[in-house]
């Protein structure tokens, strides 16, 4: 009986954000749209934060998404929005699986070191192939196409918003599988301790290993996805920044849900862009601010609230 | 508290002038807005800041005061929406709905960035949001695209190194070897890539001794400079700006690189005073180097005056032109809707503005403004440059062996794109 | 030869400038085990004052020692403003959470500092190079050189042998040994751990802002300094191997040179040297090259 | 006889879960105790709480009848508290004299080489190896140096855990024989022990179990 109730809210929820191009703002919508396709890529670094596996460099597969897309637009002339989904996945895990054989063997800062240093790599590499990739000034994306729909171009924003929201859901209904699964609760127990588990016979660095090419692929279609909203994808898609805004969405968000990096994402994007109205010329302050709060005040991140809410109404 | 009073006072008497002059005027057109937001984006943080944003950004604040205490566009009072052009890609975009489709501005003014201007084009036409871009370079926007909705009322970056090619060859004919540093970003190869190929055309046989390539705000360039000290050019071109210029011209002055070779800068944005003696110097239009008639100009002194007293700088001796080219903007957005008004006898559309800007022509403080090319989506300027030298008699830097080039010696015709004008010899260049 | 010469020179003044401005951040990890990600702001605070202290006090030339001494001053005054109110308000509270929760805490502080510095200092570059220009220059190799970026080499030799002696020679460095070394057992041995965690992270405010106090001579400032800063003295002290002294040290000479070699022999690679460098040296050796591997608790 | 330690009704927890349950015991002056359970029974929790590395969630600790609240470990160390942890934790890099002149510097203490001589007095020992690096030593000469450099601090209370763990039947004689000098000089000693038979030299045992006393017995 009760399970069947608690569907509600969520079928109400679905209900909502499905139809929510038709209610909300083209503003609303596109914000919504880029904050739930970067969510896919703070899923990735919460993910492996749940392995204590701290990334100062997860944009670099953001931007291999991003990258690999764009220049799939420029060099073989794709214009299907699903084929350069498709090609960013494949980056996103292709990059990560190679690279993931070398870091998957340090922890701590030295992962969050090591990470940053081939996110700079390719933020270098990004710049100074100049006629490939259009340098600092980025390359352009066409607006997609998504031939089995067949829409109209004036619906693209919609379009767009309903694609982040189902393939969105569906990885992270697939992570949430993950973090359900052996190899989910293995990543969960290395954060506890990591020994112990090894002790246990079960394999750390497989685990780890997997943990981090789902976090590469996701990464990916959060470039992609992103870059196809945009419209213009520029390097600093792989500049330190971009990652260390990743951890920053993660730790507000919280990581004790695979909800949490939504939140996290929708809300650190309406801060900052209400910080850029408020105080356009001290607007980092006002994010400094509002960081230390949740540091400080909601240690568990604003996912948190929706626990305490929950126990507050009973169960 | 004294500045308070003085804010207030302002605010008090522009909103007295504009009550006074609204009056006085006729009623405005029918279906006029009650006002006329206007959306301003510049640096306002980050290195750009200093040298192009914030200059931008209070010069279009003055320009705005202006143009209100004289009855604003069409009428209607203009109200600006300041914002910061720094992040990423994505959140510019985002920005940039959020004035078009929040803030629902009338039209959005700026854009520093090369980069942010390529990203923001496609998304006006999407919007139907009436964009001039204020002082971004890349000749990319109106050669790789149409946009019906996007305007660029200052010159692209072509001017710049071209011009810089025509002053050295003025300067000294008889050049023989050429180094380049530039930082490592895309304008920095853009300024390498125009001015290689404009010398290679110009003077053959040029020899090019040595290209550095220094990370963007690296800092400190004394083993670059050490480097070009051995190699001995007889030119070093340098596209830097801003701190990064003014670190390396004066390290370069203090080690004898500026005796040793000419430096020479294609378009600056820092103040004249801490660039050392003897550098040759460039800037994107003529606003901040100008020509003797052009500062008989009254637009041009009205600016400098209102700018001054205002913000207490000169624009002009700070070489600041993205002030200029934000002047621009508005003055080419004013006369464009003023014009539309006129046609059709009541408020016009946004494509009615957009078509009344397209191949217009009209004065701002910098002069006259063509929009000559790029389908008239894109203006042409003369490229001023000039030798600062120390004038011992007021004890400050000036601008010597003034020379500008006319807009149609540096710019390439209207459908021709920049590389291949160049490479095909400058077809139709009238110098 | 010759060239070489000029190479090793170029490079050794580079080290020294990449030592000055890279040696607080590994000293306050090395004691705290926190990152500093507000490390840049602090140098950019310092050479705000550092130049603005030039301008007013030594704008028409001055001694060395003079110069220093302001520049010193103005170093002194960041730390001890800004040490004690990071770590005493901020830092204190969150020992006890998550590494990256400690980052992103100076991460918000770095956000607020970046603010500050651009409210106070503004956005126009502030140019102090009066001791770069005035301190006169030498011939070496065929070319002439300020005699400044020598004078950093010798500071940053005399700074490494300071900090150098301090830690292994003092009753200080003894008890800044065990604290590293273990927090709970130092307290039951009467020593005032949190005055300890205190005085380091203020000692690496006053060397990150020493770094960039020195530095306002040679660069002219703008806002956003302190990121580039941030980025390569990570790097240097990553190469070197994190909280180790000498390995900044090392790390800065081996950047140094090879930024040095770059310019001269491959101008394209300029931009990436010192993230291959740190590429390679974490690859083979992840704790750095003088790091020591952290010890797995079971 | 008036107690150097007292104890009333100490609640401790970590990490949620209670691990001392309402402990209340005392050391009189001049005393010699063991507190002796099985692992995980709350022992070390005991002495850590003494030391102050630990919150208390209820009740009293007290030294010479003034209670102590809840005062940091560097001041219990200055009150004349030393500790001895079980996994002895010396500082490595440091020589086995700095380490035992670490507590007299973090303290102030005027009297250092009067301590150092007394401490070096009752361990000769230990004056051998004064020069040599801490990480240097064998797992006994830690245990030794240790306990030494607890008694640095230790004018008033011993605190040992486990002190005879992995040392050799000699070695462990020997231990005990210091630890009854150490009384002898006016300390009062507390060790926690899991085997009874380990500390037959002591006056007093108190057997803990899952965070409570369960019996005291008193030798004599």
């Amino acid at each position: 009986m009760g399970g069947s109730l608690r569907f509600i809210p969520f079928l109400l929820l679905g209900l909502a954000l499905i139809t929510a191009p038709f209610v909300l703002s083209g503003w609303v919508l596109f914000l919504l749209t880029v904050a739930g396709a970067k969510a896919l890529a703070v899923l990735g670094v919460v993910l492996l934060l749940r392995a204590k596996l701290l990334t100062f460099g997860h944009a670099l597969y953001y931007a291999a998404g991003a990258y690999a897309a764009g220049l799939g637009v420029k060099y073989l002339g794709l214009h299907n929005g699903f084929a350069l989904i498709g090609l960013a996945f494949v980056a996103g895990l292709g990059v990560s699986a190679l690279l993931g054989l070398l870091v998957i063997r340090y922890r701590g800062v030295y992962f969050a070191l090591l990470n940053l240093a081939f996110s700079m790599v390719l933020y270098g590499i990004l710049l100074k192939f100049y006629s490939v990739t259009g340098g600092t000034d980025g390359l352009a994306f066409p607006a997609p196409t998504f031939g089995l729909i067949g829409l109209s171009e004036a619906s693209l924003r919609a379009q767009l918003y309903e694609l982040t929201l189902f393939l969105g859901s569906l990885l992270f209904y697939l992570t949430y599988r993950f973090f359900a699964s052996p190899a989910g609760y293995v990543l969960f127990a290395i954060r506890d301790n990591e020994v112990r588990v090894a002790y246990m016979g079960i394999s750390v660095n497989a685990a780890v290993y997997l943990g981090y090419i789902i976090a590469g692929g996701l990464a990916g279609v959060a470039g992609v996805l992103v870059g196809l909203s945009v419209g213009h994808i520029t390097p600093d898609l792989a500049f330190w920044s971009q990652s260390g805004e990743f951890v920053f969405v993660a730790i507000l968000g919280g990581v004790g849900s695979v909800f949490a990096p939504v939140v996290g994402s929708i809300l650190f994007e309406f801060v900052r862009n209400y910080a850029f109205e408020l105080s356009p010329y001290t607007w980092q302050m006002t994010l400094g601010a509002a960081l230390l709060l949740i540091i400080f005040f909601l240690p568990g991140g604003v996912w948190s609230l929706v626990g305490l809410a929950r126990t507050r109404s009973g169960p | 508290m004294n500045r308070y009073r003085k804010v207030l006072a302002g605010l008090l008497a522009a909103a007295g002038l504009s009550l006074f002059v609204a009056t006085a005027k006729a009623d405005p057109p029918a279906g006029a807005p009650a006002s006329l937001k206007i959306a301003v984006v510049a640096f306002l943080s980050g290195p750009a800041s200093g040298p192009f944003g914030i200059p931008a950004r209070n010069a279009a604040d003055v320009w705005i005061e202006k143009i209100n205490r004289e009855g604003g566009i069409g009428g209607i009072k203009v109200i600006p929406v300041f914002t910061d052009e720094a992040g990423p890609a994505d959140k510019v975009v985002t920005e940039f709905r959020r004035l078009a489709l929040e803030e629902k501005v009338a039209a959005v003014v700026g854009y520093i960035s090369s980069a942010n201007c390529l990203a923001v084009a496609p998304v006006a036409d999407e919007l139907k949001e009436l964009t001039v871009f204020g002082d971004c370079g890349t000749a990319r926007v109106f050669e790789e695209g149409k946009h019906a909705y996007v305007f660029r009322t200052n010159a692209h970056t072509v001017i710049d190194s071209l011009g810089a090619a025509r002053y050295l060859l003025a300067m000294k004919p008889d050049v023989k070897t050429i180094a380049g540093i530039n930082q490592d970003y895309a304008w920095g190869r853009d300024s390498w890539e125009i001015f290689q190929r404009s010398m290679r055309q110009l003077k053959p046989g040029v020899q090019v001794v040595d290209v550095l390539w220094p990370k963007i705000f690296a800092g400190d360039y004394s083993t670059e400079i050490s480097k070009l000290l051995v190699e001995k050019p007889d030119v070093v071109f340098t596209s830097f700006w801003g701190s990064d210029l003014v670190t390396f011209s004066r390290q370069a002055k203090a080690r004898g690189l500026v005796e040793q070779s000419i430096v020479l800068v294609n378009n600056t944005g820092s103040d004249i005073k801490d660039i050392p003696a003897t550098v040759l110097i460039g800037s994107r239009g003529p606003g901040p180097i100008a020509p003797p008639d052009v500062e008989k100009d009254p637009l041009h002194q009205e600016f400098i005056q209102l700018y001054k007293a205002k913000y207490g700088l000169a624009p002009n001796n700070y070489i600041a032109h993205g002030a200029y080219h934000f002047t621009q903007a508005l003055q080419g957005l004013k006369v464009a809707y003023e014009s539309a008004i006129k046609k059709a006898g009541r408020w016009p559309t946004t494509e009615e503005v957009a078509a009344a800007l397209a191949y217009s022509t009209f004065d701002s403080p910098a002069g006259i403004i063509q929009m000559a090319i790029g389908n008239g989506h894109q203006a042409i300027e003369p490229a001023p440059f000039a030798v600062i030298k120390q004038d011992p008699a007021i004890g400050a830097h000036v601008f010597t062996e003034i020379r500008s080039f006319p807009a149609a010696c540096v710019n390439p015709p209207d459908g021709m794109k920049s590389l291949d004008w160049i490479d095909r010899g400058f077809p139709g260049a009238k110098c | 030869m010759r060239l070489l010469l000029v190479v090793l020179l170029d490079g050794l003044a580079y080290a020294a400038w990449l030592f000055l401005v890279s040696a607080g951040l590994t000293f306050t990890y090395g004691v705290l085990r926190v990152l500093n990600l507000a490390h840049g702001n602090l140098y950019a605070l310092g050479a705000y004052l550092g130049a603005t202290l030039l301008l007013h006090y030594a704008a028409s030339g001055s001694e060395v020692a003079a110069t220093l001494g302001l520049l010193l001053l103005a170093a002194v005054i960041i730390g001890i403003l800004a040490g004690p109110l990071i770590e005493r308000v901020f830092l204190r509270r969150v020992y006890s959470r998550d590494e990256e929760v400690q980052l992103l805490l100076t991460f918000a502080i770095s956000l607020i500092l970046e603010d500050v510095t651009k409210l106070i200092w503004g956005v126009t570059p502030v140019v102090a190079d009066m001791p770069y220009t005035s301190f006169g220059s030498v011939r070496l190799g065929g070319i002439s050189y300020p005699w400044y970026p020598f004078l950093l080499v010798g500071v940053a030799l005399g700074l490494a042998g300071f900090l150098w002696f301090v830690v292994t020679h003092t009753r200080l460095g003894k008890v800044l040994a065990a604290v590293i070394a273990d927090r709970e057992v130092s307290a039951t041995l009467g020593i005032h751990v949190p005055r300890v965690y205190t005085f380091a992270f203020t000692a690496g405010a006053i060397l990150a802002a020493l770094g960039g106090a020195l530095t306002a001579p040679m660069f002219s400032l703008v806002p956003g300094i302190g990121a580039d800063v941030l980025v390569i003295s990570f790097a240097v002290i990553a190469i070197g191997g994190l909280g180790s002294i000498g390995g900044a040290a090392v790390g800065s000479v081996v950047v140094g040179l090879a930024r040095s070699a770059a310019v001269y022999f491959f101008p394209e690679l300029d931009l990436f040297t010192i993230y291959l460098i740190m590429t390679l040296v974490l690859l083979f050796r992840p704790q750095g090259l003088f790091g020591e591997i952290e010890i797995r608790r079971i | 006889m008036h107690e150097v330690l007292r104890l009333e009704r100490v609640r401790v927890a970590i990490q949620g879960a209670e691990v001392l349950r309402g402990i209340s015991f005392a050391i009189p002056s001049t005393g010699l105790a063991a507190l002796v359970g099985r692992n995980g029974a709350g022992k070390t929790t005991t002495l850590r709480s003494v030391m102050g590395l630990l919150p208390l969630r209820d009740g009293q600790i007290s030294l010479n009848g003034e209670k102590l609240g809840d005062l940091p470990p560097h001041r219990r160390a200055a009150l004349g508290i030393g500790y001895v942890p079980e996994d002895r934790r010396l500082i490595g890099q440091l020589s086995v004299a700095d380490n035992l002149l670490l507590p007299a510097w973090a303290q102030g203490r005027t009297d250092v080489k009067k301590r150092l001589a007394h401490v070096y007095g009752i361990m000769p020992e230990v004056r051998a190896l004064a020069t040599r690096k801490a990480a240097q030593l064998s797992g006994g000469q830690q245990k030794m140096v240790a306990l030494a450099r607890a008694l640095m601090s230790a004018t008033k209370l011993l605190l040992l855990d486990e002190p005879f763990e992995g040392l050799s039947p000699g070695l462990g004689e020997k231990l005990a024989e210091v630890i009854c000098d150490v009384q002898r000089t006016g300390v009062a000693v507390l060790v926690a022990e899991s085997d009874t038979k380990r500390v037959s030299f002591v006056e007093r045992i108190y057997t803990i179990e899952r965070g409570e006393i369960t019996e005291q017995i008193d030798h004599r």
